[in-house]
């Protein structure tokens, strides 16, 4: 009865890295155990991503496993998808105020600043003047990583002092671009860039290379791309932010199918990974550090 | 239009001392004009006189920079168009106004479609259309979209919107340009009853001999300043042209041409287009066959819709034909694209200046040679700018095109320079067929009669001159012989010395063909 | 339309099949879609599922009803994606009663907030507020319409952040999301008929009357095809011209207040690349983008196509990567084959 | 083109000030910003800074080259983003020797790959090709450019994203990122002289002699202004509409080869939003929409403005969603400015 259980595996957008690792992980997992998947791309759009919800409970799907677009815009596809009998586990973002989600799976995003801010305090014990290179403005990781960030900074202003805030939209070249810009206008360089993604930091990078400047100013990315554990490995990046996408898919897809064969409810939920940040030293915990040659 | 027997003699409309300036050009200055119920008052002038611009300051569609306009004895401010409109001042202009994508019985009555309640009132409004253009004598289905009308026709729907308007003053600026003389007749007529209602109409045309048909007064403009106002009944054609042009003008002679045909050139043999497949109303050219010869000036004559400038379009490859044969000095050639057509030495001066032959948004120089670049091209595809300006020299002088400078925008040409910047770009080609459709269409006597002049000169030269022309003084002036067209069908063929105005109007509206 | 070559009538009054072909060029393309995907997914034609698609069409076509009429002044508007997101905001602040309780859930929502009905005010009147502005600049600073709404789209964007500080506002009271989640009644064979769908139908069959029936629907075909020699006919150009993008605004933020029902949250981000979908939607139901010519009737065609064209392939699982491919193709094509269908009538 | 209408001079030979403001209207604009930036923060105008903005600008500088030819014949270009991305990610496969080793590290990298020079060749290849292909639908199938390059944005960023899997390929050899990170000589004051930026300079000087000085460049003027008569001037209207769209291709790929080689990665995602950039960048250099009216020194310098624009902010550290507000603002105005001089300017 296994093959012809089919279950949704959604992420909220297949043009960023990390979710495309995610869905494949998902696919993986599914197929190890027998089970097949309908794919879908949010493409950052709620409504496309509760289309596709919808189209799936019409196709008639057993379970989903998915990865809100948005915390609270998702809510109404998911409770219906719920009232239809359909078990749902959500994986790295919850979903808000749909009762009797089957679990969640997930190391979320404030965490994961949060970690990029303890990293801070533990390299830079007495101070540092930092770049932070914010995501897309309003995408819900961009402010929960901003946030996690400013969680811990908030409580040091007097040490730690943010002096520039720009949004680089997640995007490589605008990483790029804006920090050669940030650069250009500063007397003096500062010692730290944190981005609120991969992307961003390499582009980041890239503009410090350009002003040799790289032994000055450490740089910390997020999602743990293996193009970011390789600049680590080569001494790039100072570190990026793990949250081990890949372990929260299996497990997620591992709760929900067991739930569709045997009935069976997780013991533990919610199921959270916390996020933490690789360095050279720890590389080795990189969920991803095999696809890396 | 209710009548309204009002005193001949106090003026209508009083205009006094208008100025309007364009950046760049002064078009009016002081210009006064005097206009009395149901009179019909010609305003005359050359190219860029400033016509357009006065009458366009009495519609609203442009406002004066220094002047004072009265109308019936008080003083008015005509901001906008709808402004004129409540005046009862209705115009209908050079250029046409009308809305392509809506239909006949919609433009008739824009702006003052019937209602029932919030919603336009289809059956009245087709009706009441259907009743206007009936009485001006075009019989159409008033939900025709006006897009899909020739250019008389759409002539014909403008006339028809102005007459259904409570007039008091109807302006007519050169509404026959577009129109052949069974249209004229018919116009003219309607200006009659006009008249006779006591509604008074400012004319505006460039063949002086409709001045004398139908107008009581002229008025004359040169170069934006008022040269003066006469009675028709005491002057001649003569006096007004020396009015406008400031000289004379030898207007009727063939400037000593004797017509010696030389050898055939082209040949069109059972050429057919359909215009649609699926309506046999819409053949647009049938089975016309006819020959044209070197040294020789032929002309096409025919009312509205013959099918004329179908058939130039179709013989220089720019529509698709369905059937029949063009021969260049007697071998067969294949004519798909107007490229064809200039490999092969024909050559075409469309009916619509505006839209088929100026490219507005450049200046004369570019517009002359754009079709003769690849002359002027030298390694590497760049063009020599020296020859080019040569070039463009050579045709001012040769055709004595008024410009100011080559730079200058094409656009603020006169109509007349800019027909000669059009005929020159084909002239440049050298051609061995030259077709040119409605050539003085909208232009001055002066350059009118520069341009005959210069068809006579390509004729002497050795090139075919095919004419088309809804004008049967000037068919008659240029053409050595006279081919006829109805509803796309060759009626006729005349030597010069054979055609009168009666024969060709014979034949322009009979399908017996005549040896 | 009462005009000949709309109504596929020939001039003599017969039939004229490429007259009919071309009026339902767009209608013909969708049902063979619908036709495929049907035969690849039986479950394609469930009432639930082509309830589910109007739904998710209903926003983007209330989008493109404005549209048409933007359009057939062969104007554009790039913006609405914009003020969508700018909308529902402010919809979603009054409904909450102020940013600063933006997570309070539903219950005491209700208790501090506005209500419902002014929230969907407040929306529409900032969508018809932008709209105006920006109507102002196209017909008083003589900016082309694309500049215009390329500058609005990035500057109500910014807007809508600064706004919400990057933060989404969600949990409405039941009255809010009703217009958004609820259903309005229920039909024999097809069943619950969402909100959402209501109004979109209802404002499609409004917009045709006043397109087809009403002097200024008459006189925003006239703008479209000759600007100039409609302001010579007394028509009020650039009052027409104005209405239109106000009109674009109000249904801007009516989508905006309603989209923020259907996900029971408001963000910045939203409706981000809407206007390029509902660009294409009203093309492909025949609208040209030179101006006078176009149908309401073409563009609820066009509308559904886009939203049966997304809902089909991911029913028929096809590979989100392919998706975008072929949604390219099929707009190119549903066009290619209007355009083909047109060209065959009469010439005009 | 040289005509009276750019070069500001009268009829009568003599200087038309009007004239003067109307071609320089861009110009203008961009020194009073570039005042107030520098008044704002006189760190604005240090040479490495104005090399940045230079650098920055190069790419979209390239893509509004070829975007000049397309909106001067009236047409329109909404996929070269995808285009970039595209063209980025084949000229990366062939270097890296194919999509496995995706990360391999510079060095050993050169190994495997097929080098720079096969990489350029090839990123060139695909966007002249996707280029052709749109052209093809245009002037063929007869679908209005909007559409067919709405298609083609969707298309092929589904092509570019099915070809990366997602992921991007990054770590090339010096050999390749010279050409987007390496410098190619040294003015005094300046400083190092970018390779992008020359490319840019280059190909500027390049396209501006095809538009004013060759045959081809008066076609595309004249296909722009009046394109009926075009045709019966016996000009290749379809071959000269073809070529501007293969144009605007050849300069996508080549532009993608660089933003790859400038990052040091390739990715499907390159590109986003950078086909509406560029023609904000064209349009405010006073090209016209409606084809036949534009000229390249405009356009040059609407793509500098642009630059200057996001610079100037960020380096007053303006928050980004003022940022927005303020970009999409400016972008109006610059418009409205250069709209009104000329039609203070004797009327064409
Ligand atoms: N909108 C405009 N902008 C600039 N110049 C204009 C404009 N309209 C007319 N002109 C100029 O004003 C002058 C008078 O033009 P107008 O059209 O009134 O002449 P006209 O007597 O009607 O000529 P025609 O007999 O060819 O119609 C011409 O030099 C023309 O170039
Ligand atoms: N653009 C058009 N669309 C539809 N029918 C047209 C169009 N142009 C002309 N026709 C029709 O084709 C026939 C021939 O028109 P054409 O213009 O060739 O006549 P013509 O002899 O040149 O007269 P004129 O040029 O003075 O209008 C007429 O029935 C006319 O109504
Ligand atoms: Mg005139
Ligand atoms: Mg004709």
């Amino acid at each position: 009865r296994a093959q012809d259980t089919t279950i949704l595996a959604s992420v909220p957008s297949l043009t960023f890295p990390f979710f495309v690792h995610m869905l494949k992980e998902i696919k993986d997992e599914a197929t190890k155990l027998g089970v097949a998947t309908i794919d879908s791309d949010g493409q950052n759009s709620a409504p496309k991503q509760t289309a596709d919800v919808e189209a799936a409970i019409v196709q008639g799907v057993q379970g989903i496993v998915i990865s809100p677009s948005d915390v609270n815009a998702m809510a109404p596809a998911l409770a219906t998808a719920v009232e239809n009998n359909v078990p749902v586990v959500t994986v790295d973002r919850r979903v808000d105020g749909v009762e009797g989600i089957l679990a969640h799976v997930g190391a979320d995003n404030v965490k994961g600043g949060e970690a990029q801010g303890e990293w801070l305090l533990a390299n830079y014990p007495d101070g540092a003047k930092i770049i932070n290179l914010q995501g897309q403005p309003g995408a819900s990781p961009a402010i929960d990583r901003n946030k996690g960030l400013h969680n811990v900074l908030d409580q040091h202003t007097d040490k730690y002092q943010i002096v520039a805030e720009q949004t680089a939209n997640f995007a490589r070249d605008q990483g790029l671009s804006v920090t050669e810009s940030l650069l250009a206008g500063m007397s003096d360089p500062p010692d730290v860039i944190i981005a609120a993604n991969d992307d961003m930091a390499l582009g980041a990078l890239e503009a410090v290379r350009a002003r040799n400047l790289d032994d000055q100013i450490k740089i910390v990315g997020f999602d743990a791309l293996p193009e970011a554990l390789a600049s680590i490995r080569d001494g790039g990046l100072a570190g990026t932010v793990e949250q081990f996408p890949g372990g929260q898919s299996r497990r997620a897809v591992q709760i929900l199918v067991d739930y569709i064969q045997n009935g069976k409810a997780p013991e533990e939920n919610p199921v959270l990974l916390t996020p933490i940040v690789l360095t050279k030293d720890n590389l080795d915990k990189a969920e991803r550090l095999g696809e890396v040659q | 239009m209710q009548a309204r027997k009002a005193d001949r003699l106090t003026p209508l409309l009083q205009v006094q001392d208008i100025s309007k300036g364009f950046p760049g050009v002064q078009a009016l200055t002081g210009v006064a004009l005097e206009v009395r119920a149901g009179e019909c008052h010609a305003l005359l002038g050359e190219n860029g006189a400033g016509k357009s611009t006065l009458l366009k300051i009495l519609a609203g569609a442009h406002r004066p920079d220094t002047g004072t306009i009265t109308f019936d004895g008080r003083p008015v401010e005509i901001a906008r168009p709808a402004d004129a409109q409540a005046l009862g001042i209705v115009t209908i202009y050079q250029e046409f106004n009308l809305l392509p994508n809506l239909t006949i019985a919609e433009n008739v009555f824009v702006g003052r479609e019937p209602t029932r309640g919030p919603f336009v009132d289809w059956k009245k409004l087709n009706q009441q259309a259907r009743e206007v253009t009936r009485r001006i004598g075009l019989d159409m289905d008033p939900r025709r979209l006006v897009k899909d009308l020739s250019v008389a026709e759409q002539q014909m729907v403008e006339i028809a919107k102005a007459l259904s308007m409570e007039a008091r003053l109807v302006i007519m600026d050169e509404p026959t340009a577009a129109l052949s003389e069974t249209e004229v007749e018919r116009l003219f007529r309607i200006i009659a009853d006009l008249k006779a209602h006591g509604i008074a109409v400012v004319f505006v045309t460039h063949r002086l001999d409709e001045v004398m048909r139908a107008c009581d007064r002229v008025t004359v403009l040169r170069d934006g300043k008022l040269v003066g106002s006469a009675e028709v009944k005491d002057i001649r054609v003569d006096d007004i042209i020396r009015m406008m042009v400031g000289r004379e003008v030898e207007l009727h002679g063939r400037g000593g041409r004797v017509a010696h045909r030389g050898a055939t050139v082209l040949e069109v043999q059972n050429l057919t287009r359909m215009g649609d497949a699926n309506d046999p109303h819409a053949v647009r050219v049938r089975d016309v066959s006819l020959t044209a010869h070197a040294g020789e000036i032929l002309g096409i004559g025919g009312l509205i819709g013959a099918g004329r400038t179908e058939l130039a379009r179709a013989i220089f490859g720019a529509d698709p034909i369905d059937s029949g044969k063009v021969l260049i000095e007697g071998r067969e050639v294949a004519i798909t694209t107007p490229q064809d057509a200039i490999r092969h030495g024909i050559g075409l001066v469309p009916e619509d200046r505006k839209q088929q032959a100026l490219f507005l948004s450049l200046a004369i120089r570019p517009n002359l040679s754009m079709a003769a670049l690849d002359g002027l091209t030298e390694r590497l595809g760049f063009v020599s700018g020296s020859k080019e300006r040569a070039l463009v020299e050579r045709y001012r002088q040769k055709l004595s095109i008024r410009m100011a400078s080559q730079e200058q925008p094409v656009g603020n040409l006169s109509g007349g320079n800019q027909q000669k910047v059009v005929l020159a770009r084909w002239l440049a080609l050298n051609p061995k067929v030259l077709i040119v459709d409605e050539p003085t269409r909208g232009i001055d006597i002066a350059a009118k009669n520069e341009v005959h002049h210069l068809l006579f000169e390509l004729a002497e030269a050795g090139i075919a001159v095919i004419v088309i022309s809804s004008e049967m003084p000037e068919l008659l002036r240029l053409a050595d012989r006279i081919v006829t067209m109805r509803e796309g069908r060759v009626t006729g063929e005349l030597m010069r010395d054979r055609a009168t105005e009666e024969s060709l109007m014979h034949l322009f509206t009979h399908n017996q063909t005549a040896a | 339309m009462a005009s000949a070559t709309q109504t596929g009538e020939t001039r003599n009054g017969g039939i004229d099949l490429f007259g009919l072909l071309a009026t339902y060029a767009p209608l013909i393309f969708l049902l063979v879609l619908m036709g495929i995907f049907a035969w690849l997914e039986p479950r394609f034609l469930l009432p639930l599922n082509l309830v589910n698609v109007m739904r998710q069409v209903s926003i983007y076509g209330l989008l493109a009803l404005g549209m048409t009429f933007v359009i057939l002044t062969a104007g554009i508007d790039l913006s609405i994606g914009a003020i969508v997101a700018f909308a529902g905001l402010a919809a979603a602040a009054v409904a909450k009663g102020g940013l600063e309780n933006r997570f309070a859930a539903g219950a005491d929502a209700s208790a501090l907030g506005y209500g419902w009905p002014l929230a969907m005010l407040v929306a529409i009147l900032f969508g018809t507020f932008a709209g105006a502005l920006q109507g102002f600049a196209i017909t008083r600073l003589k900016v082309p319409p694309f500049v215009v709404t390329l500058g609005g789209m990035s500057a109500f964007r910014g807007a809508a952040l600064l706004m919400a500080g990057g933060g989404p506002i969600s949990g409405f009271d039941p009255g809010y999301t009703w217009w958004g989640q609820g259903y309005l009644f229920t039909l024999p064979l097809i069943g619950r008929i969402p909100v959402p769908v209501v109004v979109f139908l209802l404002f499609a069959v409004l917009a045709h009357i006043v397109l087809s029936y009403t002097r200024y629907g008459r006189h925003v075909y006239g703008v479209g095809g000759n600007p100039e020699a409609a302001r010579l006919s007394g028509l009020n150009v650039r009052g027409i011209t104005m209405s239109v993008y106000v009109l674009m605004g109000f249904m801007a933020g009516l989508s905006g207040f309603i989209l923020s029902a259907r996900l029971n949250s408001a963000e910045a981000v939203a409706g981000m690349g809407y206007e390029l979908i509902v660009i294409a939607s009203v093309v492909i139901g025949g609208t040209s983008l030179f101006g006078g010519i176009g149908t309401i009737f073409g563009t609820v065609i066009g509308t559904i196509l886009i939203g049966v064209l997304q809902n089909g392939l991911v029913l028929n699982n096809v590979s989100p990567y392919v998706q975008q491919i072929i949604i390219g193709l099929i707009i190119v094509l549903a066009v290619a084959f209007d355009t083909f269908a047109k060209s065959r009538r009469r010439r005009a």
